[in-house]
């Protein structure tokens, strides 16, 4: 599309923004430009900086320097999400839905529709029951956001952002947490408002996404602006080292070949739980083995009862031997199993909390010395874990929850390798990682696992799962459809398996 | 000369009777500030025993008083904190309520718990015959509630009456209003209630003249003395045909003791015990203060 | 999968209650059962009356601890709060008699009083806890402790009882009644079923649940967080006028122990409702069957005297802790999966 | 960015109190300088004395207090819990009378006893509260009733009190001093640090603080938060346990009356201290210095006779208001962004 035609004036434009924390500078003078009927993506490493800018666009954050112009007037945004009446909608990195309330009245909140004095209930009911038939979301408009998983909260938060009149729609990392095909549901969406004329702005580490719906590509890096430029002039290798400042090697690193005599460390029998239907399978030492499936499929129930947090109904399930299970978190992570989450606002971090509590929390029987919690050890964890782990908070004394969604996710894995586990249960490991952190994650596990560590990844991303595992489980409805190995992984296989279309013995 | 520094110590009125004493108490302050120029009285109130016995402590060491009187919010706590008192060698009057241990105080006045309940009895049996049937309300679980009780079960015995059931009102005009209700629902045939204190008296009032049951020479009878009772009483109320007096004023009476404990040549000391006279339209006119808020 | 989208739960409209309330309506039947077991008289008319009557006004105040707690704040106040606005009530119909006589309209005046005492003071709780960011639990805590010294200090540490013959024009607010129900009575259930609109059926009581449920999505959300907040204290404080509009004409008097613990009262009413704590999840139909759990718990122990005098608070303890087991026990998992 | 490896927090080891703590510490001079204004006497020896020594009861209750709170948890019967152990610790001293005389051991048998007691209701709140899924609002609220009546049914009405000889040996434990401090101040000392390193150098503290937090992520981290939250309401009978103890030689006695109000007290000591009444943020320094300071309002209000007495509770009120503003206000602000 050419530049300079009416359709494509900036409606939402940044120039010249800086921000910064406190002392802490985290934006430059940053300028952007948003156009109507535009997809501009927003690519950066973790702590560029993005959401940051994000929020400033729609005046959850006040500029320290700069401006914002809508139309091209210079406007000060009004703050707390009230620049919607203006048409500029967000929807946060964080999921920002209140848990007890249901999907419509999360929905609507805000804005509610009324009949008189009273809520006009039916037809915010079936307005949004109209949205989430749109997109593909097979809940119902009364269910409870608790009772939902992520993936479900953000295709809420998507309709949520959708149900918006919006001029301009801000979405920080809304894919992060959904599968392919419901990726492509959304950008079917996406296209939509764009074709309406919308100005869409999108934040996502999947760069492939980013060449597949963007028009225009904007790369911060370190809170500087680096270029923005056409999507179709930058292939994702291009993005990444734009992203990076360097050149970036294979994303996966190569594979060591499980003995095919390894003890096997884990086997599950039959087990049925909450979400679980009779599910078998075993993992061998040293092995990394990858489960997919789509949204729902009960991954996570399978681990969570394992691991202690949801009660065994049937089967059996050892542990080096040990029959049994586990009855609770401590005794599977005092037997060297641990689960890393992937609800890591709900379940992984304490939000409130510094860094250094929420990294030893899960370790800390081995931080004690006598009674006490030794705090120079945990000073040098610390440490060690920010350079393992390349976390990067500007201030070290940030409270977790003011952190980048993606250093928020490397504390966590932090946290969790602490431990020093022996088989190691990570759910959605790069959730809204960088490439190049994503890069230096595959190559720890690839190195973990070679050390004799068996892994377990749950994934969404096919390329992940594929890319990293010795094994790949195909989870549907509680059940494994199949369990495919060598040069069986690969996308057509496991779509087909994860769909139903096809069942493997095993 | 030195003022004659007296602390005034006693529970915080959170019903009408204490109101009454409270009022008495400041009534005589002032009377007696003006009277003697070189005499200061402090008075506190405390909400409850472990409080009082604070208050005690900071009437010794801040004001430093010569004098005490004190209406122990219970016996038994405040023994050893009003010994303690009396060790920095200050006067000691205790006011209704006795220590648990004798010898601590030079002076006494208190009115009569057991009398209260004998006398109301009393009056029970002159308007009751065999076979008719009263209810009871008590007021808070404490030592002075079982001492009015138990005496006015001990006269009680023996005389035919039935006492269908007794209950805590708590010396509260709303409890007495439902547990009176309830007895009503309860117990088809009441002759009589003894509702022990004023206060209580006056929810068991509202309560039968809800359930239409105020007639048929039914009679309540209270106790302590409130100004409009007594009012009631003179001008010839059936309902509550009497009242059994615990003057709140016995405050006063102690204050005036011990001020002229300091101020009469004469030795001061020794036991006040003020009777439970039963209040009649006779005798009523003597124990009305309309100005008192009891 | 397509069920979800094809069943969707039937919000049960003017139905009312919703399923949950099971829990308490069951607590609530057993003790009724236990009541007429223990004495057949326990289901007569007359004390059946009573015990609505009683209900009305630790319900009313609970109606507006409801909203209260369901914005996650709470209000310790209320009781002190009542006793100082029955106070002044009375103080002033009083006072009005000697220029507007003892008819109606000196009553009028008290209500009026009433209400403004209540939104007032509702409102001074609310800005202290939002504008000036004290806790909830602080600002209301000292605020009892102001009103109930106040309402002493007026009555002298005493009583204040209302002028005899206003008393006859005010009486049948609470001793009358109207169509079989005595007025208290159906001012509770206009004081419901006007709650139970405002929370299920209006913006503001989503407003309510989402400050609850997390106050950042609601700020987010451009939600006047701090307004709505505000707002729900000041229908407490409102609520607590109603009640204490009811509560006046039954005695004629205020003293420094009236009102004593009718917030505990009041907050275990909500809470034995199913209303949470911490706020986020408000049910008024469960507030109602909690007052009136805890009334009959009372009315049960005057109606017999197999138990000691002393142990009534024993038995109601429990009776409170096992009430609220039965809605959490076996009984809550069931329905959730349902 | 490698200043994040560079400074990593340093823990202000037994530099004591954290910097935010200067917030209640003004309020809490603040008061003293009007104490002494009022009457230098204030700062007399005997009435710091006196003042610590009452701070000690709440004081103590309140530490226990923080743990339960800073886990998300809350506990109304302290104040009952109090009583009934105090009244049950006089029985079973009076009754060892007979068989041990009244030396040291009965004394020894009575504290033991009260310890047993506090654990054990410690542990009844804290299991019905995890294992039996009941708001902790309504168990505490249920053995609030219940400990207050069996004190009431043990004493028969009235007061249980203390065999006059066992007074005599028990009597120094409150009155008597050391090193020029009473006995009591000592135990709050003791129990103070132990609470401070409890809270802030173990594990136990750590799983407290992420409990209040925020429960699954707690769960998630192998923590075990039935037993830890039951362990917070452990250590509140123990501390409600250790008050007791001090609190008997005292007054010698026990009735339904004693410790009336205390659960609000110790509330109000913790969240005036700045601890977050919803949980995940606890701090003893500074509940101690709440309990300090509701103890010196009550102080500086016997010193002075220039308001009515009634009017107390309004001084109380709005002292408690204005010193937690104190520490929210700009003040807070300035700390927070420092
Ligand atoms: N409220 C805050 N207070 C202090 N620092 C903050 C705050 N919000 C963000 N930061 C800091 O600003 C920097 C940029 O954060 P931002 O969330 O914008 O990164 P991002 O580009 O979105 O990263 P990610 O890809 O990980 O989401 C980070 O170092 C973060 O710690
Ligand atoms: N304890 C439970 N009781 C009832 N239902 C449950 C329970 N745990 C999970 N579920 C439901 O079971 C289904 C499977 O959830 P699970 O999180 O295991 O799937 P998943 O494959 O990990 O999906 P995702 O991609 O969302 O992580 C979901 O619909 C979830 O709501
Ligand atoms: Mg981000
Ligand atoms: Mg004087």
């Amino acid at each position: 599309m050419p530049d300079g035609q009416s359709i494509n004036a900036s409606v939402l434009a940044a120039e010249g923004v800086s921000k910064s924390f406190g002392s802490v500078p985290v934006l430059f003078s940053i300028s952007m430009d948003i156009r109507a009927g535009e997809v501009h993506a927003l690519i950066g490493e973790n702590g560029a900086g993005k959401s940051t800018l994000m929020k400033i666009l729609s005046g959850f954050l006040q500029p320290t320097s700069g401006h914002i112009s809508l139309d091209g007037a210079e406007i000060s945004l009004p703050p707390n999400g009230q620049s919607e009446a203006l048409g500029v909608v967000l929807i946060h990195q964080e999921l920002n839905l209140a848990e007890q309330m249901t999907v419509e009245e999360n929905v609507f909140l805000g804005r509610e529709l009324r009949k008189g004095a009273t809520l006009d209930r039916a037809r915010m009911r079936d307005t949004v029951a109209g949205y989430l038939e749109d997109i593909g979301l097979e809940i119902s408009p009364d269910s409870r956001i608790s009772d939902l998983s992520i993936a479900q909260k953000q295709m809420v938060e998507i309709v949520k952002a959708i149900s918006r009149d919006a001029r301009v729609l801000i979405m920080d990392e809304p894919t992060a947490a959904l599968t392919e095909a419901e990726t492509a549901l959304f950008f079917s969406q996406i296209e939509r408002l764009r074709d309406k004329g919308v100005g869409i702005v999108f934040v996502s580490h999947k760069l492939a996404e980013v060449s597949a719906i963007a028009d225009r590509v904007t790369v911060l890096r370190d809170g500087q602006w680096i270029a923005t430029q056409k999507a179709s002039d930058l292939p994702p290798d291009a993005m990444a080292q734009m992203m990076v400042g360097r050149e970036l090697s294979d994303l996966y690193p190569p594979l060591n070949e499980v003995d095919v005599d390894a003890e096997k460390v884990l086997q599950v029998q039959g087990l049925v739980a909450p979400a679980v239907k009779g599910i078998s399978f075993d993992l061998k030492r040293g092995e990394i083995l990858g489960f997919s499936g789509l949204i729902g499929s009960g991954r996570t129930a399978v681990f969570e009862a394992i691991c202690g947090l949801a009660p065994i109904e049937a089967g059996t399930v050892s542990a080096f031997g040990q029959e049994g299970g586990f009855r609770s978190v401590a005794a599977a992570r005092d037997a060297g199993v641990v689960y890393l989450t992937k609800d890591r606002k709900e379940k992984g971090l304490l939000l409130a909390q510094k860094m250094r509590p929420n990294l030893t929390l899960f370790a800390l029987p081995k931080f004690l010395r006598g009674m006490r919690i030794d705090g120079k050890a945990e000073d040098a964890a610390l440490e060690r874990a920010i350079r393992r782990f390349d976390i990067r908070a500007r201030d070290p004394n940030v409270d977790v929850g003011d952190m980048s969604g993606g250093n928020q996710q490397k504390l966590l894995l932090a946290k969790v390798m602490e431990c020093d586990p022996k088989i190691l249960i990570i759910d959605e490991p790069t959730r809204g990682i960088d490439v190049g952190t994503k890069q230096q994650i595959y190559h720890f596990i690839a190195a973990i696992a070679a050390e004799g560590v068996s892994v377990v990844v749950i994934s969404s991303e096919m390329p992940e799962v594929i890319g990293l595992s010795h094994r790949v489980v195909v989870m549907r409805e509680g059940e494994i459809t199949g369990i495919l190995s060598g040069d069986e992984i690969n996308e057509n296989e496991i779509v087909r398996y994860a769909a139903g279309l096809k069942r493997g013995e095993h | 000369a030195e003022t004659i520094k007296i602390g005034v110590s006693y529970p915080t009125p959170t019903h009408a009777w204490a109101a009454g004493m409270n009022w008495h108490a400041e009534q005589a302050e002032k009377r007696l500030e003006a009277l003697y120029p070189d005499v200061d009285l402090v008075l506190i109130n405390s909400p409850d025993p472990s409080a009082q016995a604070s208050a005690l402590e900071d009437l010794v060491s801040v004001h430093g008083i010569d004098a005490l009187v004190v209406l122990p919010f219970e016996s038994e706590p405040l023994t050893d904190p009003v010994l303690n008192v009396k060790k920095s060698g200050a006067l000691i009057t205790v006011v209704d309520r006795g220590l648990s241990q004798p010898g601590i105080e030079d002076i006494y006045v208190a009115g009569n718990n057991p009398e209260l309940g004998r006398v109301s009895a009393q009056y029970m049996k002159t308007r009751l015959k065999d076979g008719d049937n009263i209810v009871v309300l008590r007021g808070i679980p404490t030592l002075i509630d079982n001492e009015r009780f138990d005496a006015f079960m001990a006269e009680m015995e023996g005389s035919g009456v039935n006492i269908l059931d007794h209950k805590h009102a708590n010396w509260n005009r709303d409890d007495g209003f439902e547990v009176m209700q309830d007895f009503l629902s309860r117990f088809p045939d009441i002759d009589a209630v003894w509702a022990q204190d004023d206060d209580i008296a006056i929810g068991v009032v509202a309560a039968l003249k809800q359930a239409g049951r105020d007639g048929d020479g039914m009679f309540v009878v209270g106790g302590a003395g409130m100004k409009e009772t007594i009012k009631a009483i003179m001008d010839g109320e059936t309902l509550v045909p009497v009242d059994v007096l615990y003057p709140p004023s016995m405050i006063a009476t102690a204050m005036d003791v011990t001020v002229a404990a300091f101020k009469s040549n004469g030795p001061v000391a020794g036991r006040y015990i003020l009777g439970a006279t039963l209040i009649t339209p006779e005798n009523a006119a003597s124990f009305y203060f309309p100005d008192s808020p009891f | 999968m397509t069920e979800a989208t094809m069943t969707p739960t039937k919000p049960n409209r003017f139905g009312g209650f919703d399923f949950k309330t099971a829990g308490p309506a069951i607590a609530l039947l057993i003790l009724c059962g236990i009541g007429f077991a223990l004495n057949p008289a326990f289901l007569s008319e007359g004390n059946i009356s009573n015990l609505l009557t009683r209900s009305a006004f630790i319900g009313i105040i609970a109606v507006g601890a409801t909203f209260v707690i369901t914005a996650g704040g709470i209000d310790l106040s209320v009781g002190s709060m009542a006793a100082v606005i029955a106070g002044v009530m009375i103080i002033v119909m009083n006072g009005a008699v000697d220029t507007f006589g003892t008819g109606v309209t000196t009553v009028l005046i008290g209500c009026g009083c009433s209400i403004i005492l209540g939104i007032g003071a509702g409102w001074v709780n609310g800005v202290l806890t939002t504008k000036g960011k004290i806790e909830a639990f602080i600002v209301t805590l000292g605020t009892m402790g102001i009103y109930r010294s106040l309402v002493t200090y007026f009555a002298d540490g005493g009583t204040l009882s209302l002028n005899y013959d206003i008393r006859g024009v005010y009486r049948p607010v609470y001793y009358d009644s109207f169509g079989g129900l005595p007025i208290p009575v159906w001012v509770f259930i206009v004081v419901s079923i006007c709650g139970w609109l405002l929370l299920n059926r209006t913006a503001f009581g989503r407003y309510c649940t989402a400050i609850g449920s997390n106050e950042s999505v609601a700020q987010y959300s451009a939600i006047k967080v701090d307004r709505i907040k505000t707002m729900t204290y000041v229908i407490q404080g409102l609520c607590v006028s109603l009640a204490t509009i009811i509560y006046v004409p039954r005695l004629g008097s205020a003293s420094s122990s009236t009102g004593v613990l009718w917030e505990l009262e009041a907050i275990a009413a909500v809470i034995i409702g199913g209303t949470v704590l911490k706020g986020g999840y408000g049910r008024i139909g469960g507030t109602i069957l909690g007052a009136l759990i805890l009334t009959t718990i009372g009315n049960i122990l005057n109606f017999t005297d197999m138990i000691s005098n002393y142990l009534n608070g024993t038995m109601q303890g429990l009776i409170i802790i096992i009430a609220v087991w039965l809605q959490r026990g076996d009984w809550g998992r069931k329905t959730k999966t349902d």
